[in-house]
């Protein structure tokens, strides 16, 4: 096996067949190393959350990963590739360069594809909520895991947990800050983060006219879960009524919770 | 195969003939190598497939009906060829051909029981251990000092009694003198009653050996497999040498 | 807590039933462990082997095995580096069974040889003469890449992607898995081969000694091709088996049916590759080493006729099926032709490796019979139990089949 | 700090990861290789200061000479010696084996005796002396001792015991050896004769298996000069193949051969110089047997017959009968007619002549005075107290045979080192020492020449273990006898007195091993006779001349003895198994290698019969067989076997023959109204 070892002679056969040998564990065993340095790598500059939400997005079913730019109807079917973050999206980058023209709108409100809100307030600290949408899916039994006061949260990775009995659900962060402070079960559930770095840009998020083709978007992909028998009495005009969860009792709904909040 | 050794100069190449006109099938043969390489009796429920014989003595016949039928008695031991098919295949040299005496050798205690080298050898001239080996109680006693026990889950076969050849050149080397080739002989050749078998260096041209390869009667098992056995086998019997080339009497394979 | 480790939205039996599912097997894996255990305390002749049938039963599963493990590389070798992207659908179910397949076929070896705690002789004095040197190196270095190809899977499971290094180190994996699949294929390739020339080249045995290029003998190429070729199939036949087991849509009909071509094609080399090779051996090859073809067939009639089967109804007619459009539509006949290769393959092995010591090579010899003693059965029948134990629950808890998730949702 | 989870994972795995750039593992490979190379339960040959001793077989009457290679006294190895009297050195397997003798697993290690419920119990030695004095006092039947082995100084030490008591029985394979039967056919005894091997040019053999076993193996094939063999056989043994030429035979067909041949050798005028009255008598028996009746009978046709005669040359020709030991021998009248042809061919005084024996050799004392028996010749029921003492005749003895002979409630007693198929048959049985165990005295195979040799000890014999001596005094005491009987405490002793006779009759020659002759003029000392003994040496005695002027006697030519009994058994069954087959005893552990682990234990696989019978007689090798004869029946396995003759069976007659038994032996399937159970009447029926 190695020059050294009792027996071994230096002839062409030793040498071609070991070569290769050595070569491939070799090629093997790096391989290897390499995916645990960049994981290690990965944790050091903490970028575990994206590397999570990557690969969670990976996993995301085809209708769960519209354009916005679809949404708006600028363009037809497309499938985001970019973990939504639309900042770094040569198509989105393009789109504005073209015609198209963000309408402000009077809400301050901006919307993560995982239905949590931000609204910005004066002092670089914003409120993140869930959107009424979700709330109601999520239903009025689900308890909420907030983060301690103090906690960093990561964009796109968990801002807090819901628990349905013994499945849970998380929701996403929209963005990344220090948690200031927090509701409860009283006041309702949200965030109140300081942005880790001031002047976030937010572009990532929807708002504005982009908002109701989403929500309508979204309605649609939730009927789609919901069997036809219990579909009837969901909504009063576009808007989920309160505790759906109670008109359907047969279907899992947490297993429809994670499909809204994008948690495979 | 590309071979990493040469042959030393003036090397002998041990060689033997087996006269098959002589021999009886008594099978002294096989008990005395059972004896001189310390292989334990039968286990119980060992047969004639599984036990360990590393001489073992065949009978052939013509196929024909008495009274034409007629048999032979073939002494089957490992046929030291030059080409061995067990050495190439052995993942771990275990197997190694001594160039310095013609000797197939077997490292047993390099072998880790894969039993591919028996797969490979057309004349069955190998054994593997499937039991522990055991004595009756206290007959240990009787071991050859000489040669060393084999563990179970190993493979072995002749080796022309090869440590014999060690004792007869220490012999020799005591008495500082170069060794007869007649002082080495391995344990069958000495317990054949009827001199069936004889012994020799083959590079010598007057050896006994020699002489009898050069016969007209001397012939080898499966010759066409071109593994060039070290042993001949004498008979005046045509059907017999038909029989070693084609395994019928009287026809012989046609090439294509 | 057991439904919370199973990924949401798949369809699993509730744990009562799973559990009754893997009683009788875990029963079947304890009594081979036992057998095991009584073959390395004391001694192989309890396998019914003996000098003349130093190969048994053993070798001839090993290779059969190995070959249907092949799916496991192929797959890989089309996905990764060929970009067959439809066969993402099963390739961990692949990589598992290929998984299972080869720690299967370590774990019967180091039963049956009888000096298990030298094995690793080989790879400190290797003879790289010997074919069994490929194959060991081999084996060894692709059970390596084959257990970092399964981990992933592993690390997918829902519990486990909880915690962040996991699910960061599973995706870093699989950043990288082509240059696994790329090293597979290098090793696959090298020990089917060599499995194959384990034999071809015994010129102690006319039957199936063979003519080489180079320093590889025909049945080298054969091996691998015929591995190739049963590796789809089994993968096909196995999904199919699975859906049907757990009435389930695992994959397309599309997935099916590529399947079922790659197969094809490759069955059209190996028939006619084969076909040719029989030829060139029974008028060149074995009288060239004096032995009358008629001897091989004389022994026993029919007995070594198999030969013409494995061409025929398990090499071209499999192959046919494939070939024609419309039978390889209908998922019925896909499965026949699947069926069909993977005997082909277990034949083709079990000439090989039985009929090969049972046919005589000295004139004095007799046709041999051999078979396996309940301990060496019980000994494989320990790797079957292993396998399916295996492979139930990486279907239960492990993500086999991508595509099963939305297949159910509409 | 607090340990979490994490922490300890973390442990473990670095801990994993370390370990694998540790020493550990490879310590751990290194060991693993050491431990595996050298399992401690493997047996360690010892070593020790290599020697070499010389002893000599006990396992049949050839009695080779013997080398062994001691390693620190333990004999490890055993070879023939080579230019003894006759033998060329050859050994047998057995012999090739005898220094495992102590390890055979059926020695018996106390004396056992009969009880009421037919078990076989422990007993006390003096209690089962006690038990054959009793019934040797009470007797008023015969006393009879059955020597398997005359001309053993034990012998004449039995016929001293038995002086005015009772009678030496002779098993008929004894009594019917080739030399013997020749001397029976001299008017008066010319004493005994032995083949002089040096003479003989050709051998002419019924069934004898001269090219196996006929003394020490290989005798005829390891002599200078090229001895022709031609062999006289129904079945194909291993000497019919071996011969140079093999004349097959019907089954017991071999006196009417032997008449034709003799009737051809007179027409040639070979009797000449005979007695006139001598010639006329033999020709009055042998005239019906033209050439052409022969070849009716035997099948043998006139061609060959007349090639064979002309083929025999007058005084170097030797003609032998010896059927297989296990097989038994031929009819006497068979004999004598074989032996006829010796004194045609006027071998006797050529090739085969006359032994000088010292007047008072312990081994042949009270020769007079004891009357000496075939068992044949033994009248049935007349055997009150029968002492067995087959001593590895080389023969086996199929027990109904001596049944015949006993009287209702007659008591056998078996001397012997193993429980065989004799003593299993026994009241009592006394365990003596095992061959290689114990000092012993060779007399030599009574075919050839009168020879001594000493046999030496190697390893203990068996605590119980008796020298038959002392049996023989310890009894004289208890019936009272006032003298010890043998006038000698042990063998050795006997050994010494027959060694100062031998040195005072200053007769013969004294062979060594690797050494030229030495006669009595440098030999002038008992004790140096034995020192050479020890050294290998051999004593051969010197040959006589024969006096032509003796007449002979055809009488047991002429009429057939055998009353063969009215049976419907429509085949012959004829045994086999060879010399060192014929006693349990003589098969030392690794013979298994021979019996067990390869195809060459001849027949033992079952009865062989001829493939055309098997089909005349539709014998399904798949149903199961029994072998029928008139004394019983013994399960088989059919084997087809295209050598063996049509209409005969043929198997195995070794006790470790086939096996289930129905019978403890095979050759107990022989009828004890035959004088010969060469061929045994049977039929195969369905099991």
């Amino acid at each position: 096996m190695f020059p050294w070892v009792y027996g071994f002679e230096w002839t062409a056969g030793n040498v071609i067949f070991l070569g290769l040998f050595f070569s491939v564990v070799i090629v093997i065993l790096t391989t290897v190393a390499v995916a645990v340095v960049r994981s290690r790598r990965a944790f050091k500059e903490r970028r575990h959350h994206e590397v999570k939400w990557e690969s969670t997005f990976e996993d995301l079913g085809s209708e769960a990963r519209p354009c916005r730019h679809q949404l708006s109807g600028e363009t037809d079917q497309r499938m985001c590739r970019h973990g939504f973050e639309c900042k770094d999206c040569s198509f989105h980058k393009q789109m504005l360069d073209s015609a198209y023209k963000l309408v402000e709108a009077e809400s301050d409100r901006y919307y993560h594809r995982g239905h949590a809100w931000v609204s910005k307030g004066d002092d670089g600290t914003v409120i993140i909520g869930l959107d009424d949408f979700a709330t109601r899916i999520v239903g009025p039994k689900a308890r909420a895991k907030l983060p301690k006061i103090g906690r960093m949260i990561h964009e796109n990775g968990t801002a807090w947990r819901f628990l349905l009995g013994d499945e849970s659900v998380r929701v996403l962060a929209p963005v990344s800050g220090q948690v200031i402070e927090h509701g409860g079960p009283d006041r309702g559930w949200y965030l109140k983060v300081k942005l880790l770095d001031q002047g976030a840009d937010l572009r990532h998020l929807l708002t504005g006219n982009e908002v109701n083709p989403w929500m309508e978007y979204e309605m649609a992909r939730l009927i789609r879960m919901i069997p036809e028998s219990c579909q009837a009495g969901l909504t009063e005009d576009g808007q989920l009524v309160d505790d759906v969860t109670a008109k359907c009792p047969s279907l899992e709904w947490d297993l429809v919770c994670s499909e809204i909040l994008l948690e495979p | 195969m590309s071979r990493a050794k040469e042959k030393p100069e003036g090397a002998p190449r041990y060689a033997m003939t087996i006269d098959l006109d002589k021999c009886t099938g008594c099978g002294a043969c096989m008990v005395a190598c059972a004896v001189e390489n310390n292989v334990p009796p039968a286990q119980s429920g060992a047969n004639d497939r599984n036990g360990t014989t590393l001489m073992r003595v065949y009978a052939m016949s013509n196929k024909q009906a008495y009274p034409h039928a007629k048999q032979v008695f073939v002494p089957m031991t490992c046929q030291q060829c030059e080409d061995p098919p067990c050495e190439t295949v052995c993942p771990q040299n275990a197997v190694e051909y001594d160039w310095t005496t013609g000797i197939v050798a077997q490292i047993p205690v390099r072998c880790l029981g894969c039993r591919y080298c028996m797969v490979a050898c057309p004349y069955h001239a190998r054994a593997f251990n499937w039991w522990d080996p055991t004595w009756p109680e206290g007959m240990e006693a009787t071991l050859n000092p000489d040669i060393s026990t084999r563990s179970r889950g190993t493979a072995e076969k002749c080796n022309f009694c090869h440590h014999r050849r060690q004792l007869a050149r220490e012999r020799a080397a005591h008495e500082d003198r170069e060794m007869r080739e007649d002082e080495y002989q391995p344990a069958c050749v000495e317990a054949c009653p009827v001199g069936a078998i004889t012994f020799g260096n083959l590079e010598d041209p007057n050896s006994a050996v020699s002489k009898g390869f050069a016969k007209p009667e001397a012939f080898a098992f499966v010759e066409k497999l071109g593994t060039e056995p070290k042993i001949r086998y004498l008979s005046s019997q045509k059907w017999v040498h038909d029989m070693a080339r084609s395994g019928v009497p009287g026809k012989e394979a046609t090439n294509g | 807590m057991d439904k919370t480790a199973i990924s949401r939205g798949l369809q699993r039996a509730p744990l009562g039933q799973f559990l009754l599912w893997l009683g009788p097997w875990i029963a079947l894996l304890a009594f081979g462990v036992y057998c095991a255990y009584l073959c390395l305390r004391y001694g192989l002749h309890l396998t019914n082997m003996d000098n003349r049938f130093a190969f048994g039963a053993w070798i001839f599963l090993d290779l059969t095995v190995i070959a249907l493990g092949a799916g496991a590389f192929f797959t890989g070798f089309l996905l990764y580096i060929l970009k067959r992207k439809e066969l993402r659908a099963v390739i961990n179910s692949a990589v598992t069974i290929g998984f299972i397949c080869y720690s299967g076929a370590v774990v019967i070896l180091m039963v049956d040889v009888g000096q298990p705690l030298r094995a690793w002789f080989t790879f400190w004095h290797p003879n790289v003469h010997s074919m069994l040197t490929e194959v060991t190196f081999c084996i060894t270095c692709y059970l390596g890449v084959l257990a970092f190809e399964y981990i992933p899977i592993l690390l997918k499971n829902r519990k486990l992607r909880q915690i962040p290094s996991f699910l960061v180190f599973e995706f870093n994996m699989h950043k990288v898995m082509y240059v696994l699949a790329g090293a597979g294929t290098f090793l696959s390739f090298f020990h089917q081969g060599s499995l194959g020339g384990l034999y071809g080249v015994l010129n102690g045995r006319p039957f199936v000694y063979r003519e080489s290029f180079g320093i590889w003998p025909t049945t080298f190429f054969l091996f691998i091709v015929s591995a190739a070729a049963a590796g789809p199939s089994f993968i096909l036949l196995t999904t199919w088996i699975t859906s049907k087991v757990t009435k389930k849509r695992l994959v397309t009909q599309e997935v099916y049916e590529s399947l079922g071509k790659i197969s094809g094609y490759i069955l059209i080399g190996y028939v006619l590759f084969k076909t040719i090779d029989t030829l060139v051996w029974i008028s060149m090859t074995a009288p060239g080493m004096g032995v009358h073809p008629d001897s091989f067939f004389a022994s026993k009639p029919g007995y070594t006729a198999l030969h013409l089967l494995e061409v025929t109804i398990f090499g071209f007619l499999p192959m046919a099926i494939y070939m024609t459009k419309r039978l390889r539509s209908q998922i019925k006949w896909l499965v026949t032709a699947a069926v069909l290769t993977c005997l082909g393959i277990v034949v083709n092995r079990y000439i090989l490796t039985i009929q090969t010591l049972a046919l005589p090579t000295l004139p004095f010899d007799e046709l041999l019979s051999y078979m396996p003693s309940w301990q060496e059965t019980g000994a494989f029948l320990m790797v079957i139990a292993y396998g399916m134990i295996v492979y139930s629950l990486s279907f239960r808890y492990a993500n086999l089949f991508p595509l099963e998730r939305e297949l159910q949702r509409n | 700090m607090i340990v979490t989870r994490r922490h300890i994972l973390k442990l473990l795995g670095g801990g994993a990861v370390g370990t694998i750039f540790s020493p550990i593992p490879w310590k751990l490979l290194r060991d693993s290789s050491v431990w595996t190379q050298n399992w401690s339960w493997l047996p360690v040959p010892q070593r020790g200061p290599v020697g070499s001793a010389y002893s000599a077989c006990t396992l049949c009457p050839s009695g080779c000479g013997l080398k062994v290679r001691t390693i620190g006294g333990r004999p490890v190895l055993v070879n023939g010696i080579s230019n003894t009297a006759w033998g060329k050195g050859g050994l047998c397997p057995a012999g090739t084996a005898i220094h495992q003798m102590p390890w055979h697993p059926g020695q018996l290690r106390s004396v056992k005796m009969r009880q009421a419920d037919g078990r076989f119990m422990e007993a006390k030695l003096d209690v089962a002396l006690a038990a054959v004095a009793a019934a040797i006092k009470g007797a008023n039947g015969t006393v009879a001792i059955l020597d398997g082995r005359p001309g053993r100084l034990i012998s004449g030490a039995y016929r001293e015991f038995l002086a005015g008591k009772g009678m030496i029985v002779q098993p008929p394979s004894v009594a019917r050896s080739s030399m013997k039967v020749l001397r029976s056919l001299f008017k008066e005894d010319p004493g005994p004769l032995a083949i002089d091997v040096d003479q003989v040019k050709a051998v002419v053999s019924f069934a004898a298996s001269v090219l196996e076993n006929f003394g020490q193996p290989g005798l005829l094939q390891q002599s200078p000069k090229k001895i022709r063999t031609i062999q006289f056989e129904a079945i194909q043994s291993r000497t019919a193949l071996k011969a140079d030429q093999w004349v097959p035979i019907k089954p017991g067909t071999e006196r009417e051969i032997a008449l034709g041949l003799a009737n051809l050798l007179l027409k040639k005028g070979y009797a000449a110089n005979w007695d006139e009255e001598d010639r006329t008598a033999l020709e009055k028996i042998c005239a019906e047997w033209t050439p052409s009746k022969v070849f009716a009978t035997s099948g043998v046709d006139e061609a060959t017959l007349t090639s064979v005669a002309n083929t025999m040359e007058i005084g170097s020709t030797v003609v032998v009968a010896g059927p297989d030991a296990v097989g038994g021998p031929l009819a006497i009248e068979a004999e004598a007619s074989i032996q006829t042809l010796n004194l045609l061919l006027g071998s006797v005084g050529q090739a085969i002549k006359p032994v000088k024996i010292a007047a008072d050799d312990p081994a042949f004392a009270a020769i007079d005075a004891v009357e000496t028996k075939d068992l044949a010749d033994v009248p049935a029921k007349s055997i009150e107290v029968l002492i067995i003492d087959m001593a590895m005749a080389g023969y086996a003895l199929p027990w109904n045979l001596l049944a015949d002979k006993l009287a209702p409630k007659a008591l056998v007693v078996s001397l012997t080192p193993v429980l065989d198929d004799l003593a299993q048959h026994s009241q009592v049985v006394i365990p003596t020492a095992l061959p290689f165990t114990t000092v012993q005295d060779i007399p030599g195979h009574p075919d050839f020449l009168r020879s001594v040799r000493m046999a030496q000890a190697f390893g203990a014999p068996a605590d119980d273990a008796l020298d038959p001596v002392d049996f023989l005094n310890r009894l004289g005491k208890i019936l009272g006898i006032n003298r010890d009987v043998t006038a000698a405490d042990s063998l050795s002793e006997l050994i010494e007195k027959q060694a100062e006779v031998l040195v005072n009759a200053k007769e013969g020659v004294v062979l060594q091993p690797k050494k030229d002759p030495a006669d009595f003029d440098d030999i002038d000392e008992a004790d140096e006779l034995l020192k050479r003994f020890k050294r290998g040496a051999c004593f051969v005695a010197a040959f006589g001349q024969i006096d032509t002027a003796l007449k002979f006697s055809f009488d047991s030519l002429g009429k057939i003895s055998d009353e063969t009994k009215k049976h419907d058994f429509r085949m012959q069954l004829i045994l086999t198994g060879g010399v060192e087959r014929a006693s349990l005893a003589s098969r030392s552990p690794i013979l298994s290698k021979v019996d067990q682990e390869s195809g060459l234990n001849p027949f033992a696989d079952g009865a062989h019969v001829n493939p055309e019978t098997i089909a005349n007689l539709a014998l399904l090798p798949k149903k199961r067989w029994v072998v029928n004869t008139p004394e019983g029946s013994i399960r088989v396995q059919i084997r087809p076997d295209p050598t063996v003759p049509p209409g005969v069976i043929l198997m195995s007659g070794a006790p470790n023959g086939p096996k289930p038994w129905d019978v403890a032996n095979p050759v107990e399937l022989a009828s004890p109204g035959q004088k010969s159970w060469r061929i045994i009447p049977a039929v195969i029926k369905e099991a």
